[in-house]
């Protein structure tokens, strides 16, 4: 299941929606992506997400479907967050369910790695004194490459 | 044709999006690209380092080659740094 | 922090217990680990979970010390339940908090493969018209050997 | 010397524990379970197949080789099976 909206989510109350009535997961694997403070002299006021949506959608359900194909999973759940968020607020939460570990670990990991780069969300930080486009990073490429080897 | 504009590059060109009517002879990503930076310098800016420019065609990631025709969405967006700032 | 305990757990507040004070957690990964009903034609009844106190909490000590030194972790939980559990409960909670998605990930993965092979636990499934011990794997002690070679 | 049995080990041998004086010229774990097992039926079944039994001396993993003295704490457990069932 995919969720794009503002609001802030609960991690309890979304595993145990999504575990109800699958008795035969061994264990879920979970992933929360948070606002982060970098240790900058200057410190952050806000961080604003900003996305494609119809794309975003898209895109999500292609990489669940992808990582379903690739291991065995009972469900999953992505959950992105977009608009104003401040310091250590939840951004995203993906969750997958298997009856085996590391179905669960390996699918959430890779969609999390796929969603860093395929999802079309740009993020804009505000500091005191300027406002900054994040920019993308090499090694969010390089995580990805991992998954291209193990395919081949 | 509807352009869409995200992140820096909307702010470079000053518009979130447009409706325009495609030339004939415009018939890929690349050829839009050069039709649009000669509308001056604030798409001149928007849309500079092609190499790190991202296209989409109708919701799909495109390249320089991809066709084009006057019912497509094309947006133009920077890398994504979705996910989280990890 | 290592928690063992009979009571349930809530991972939403045991999350935001963890990372109050943390402005610099980039990622969480966390594992939940549920009581599996197998696809059999009996029914689980229960599962009961017998430890070896003192050792237990050595060993898992042990488990998150390695962790910590193996990757760069804000913070790190295991909480690990004993006694009588039934189908879909919650068994164990692993939760590693990192600047960085990719230590989060590696070391949560890490200490649930440990944790399954060196924590002194014994699981002892009851159904209708019978008591079972489960049996250890072998793909536990493979679980384990990955980490052997990344080590080498 | 405090002696721990856990899981069917402690079924089979209908103990979790007990207290024995460590007779003199047994200074090993192995040797330990030779003469326990030298006790009767129930001994012999709960350590059988020495190769899937774990011990522990004072909390640490310990094999036949491992000393022990009077002093010590001694389990008796089958591998573990903890963290989930999967």
């Amino acid at each position: 299941m995919i969720k794009l909206q503002v609001e802030d989510f609960d991690v309890s109350r979304e595993l145990s929606v999504m575990l109800s009535g699958h008795k035969q997961v061994g264990g879920v694997c979970t992933f929360v992506g948070l606002v982060r403070e970098y240790d900058s002299s200057e410190p952050l006021n806000s961080l604003t997400l900003e996305h494609y949506p119809e794309m975003t959608k898209k895109e999500l359900i292609k990489i669940e479907k992808q990582a379903k194909e690739k291991w065995t999973l009972k469900d999953s759940l992505i959950i992105h967050r977009y608009g104003r968020l401040v310091p250590s607020d939840q951004i995203v939460f993906v969750a997958t369910a298997s009856a085996h570990r590391s179905d669960a670990f390996n699918s959430c990991e890779y969609i999390v790695d796929y969603l860093k780069t395929r999802a079309p969300f740009w993020k804009k930080e505000e500091y005191k004194s300027r406002v900054k486009w994040v920019e993308a990073r090499s090694s969010d490429e390089d995580a990805l490459n991992k998954w291209e080897e193990v395919a081949n | 044709m509807k352009l869409l504009y995200f992140a820096w590059i909307r702010d470079d060109i000053g518009l979130d999006g447009e409706e325009i009517s495609l030339p004939d002879g415009v018939k890929t990503v690349g050829e839009l690209i050069i039709l649009l930076k000669s509308r001056g310098e604030s798409y001149e800016r928007g849309l500079r380092a092609s190499e790190e420019l991202k296209v989409a065609v109708n919701l799909e990631y495109a390249n320089l080659d991809t066709p084009i025709s006057d019912s497509d969405e094309v947006a133009f967006f920077p890398p994504v740094t979705g996910g989280k700032n990890d």
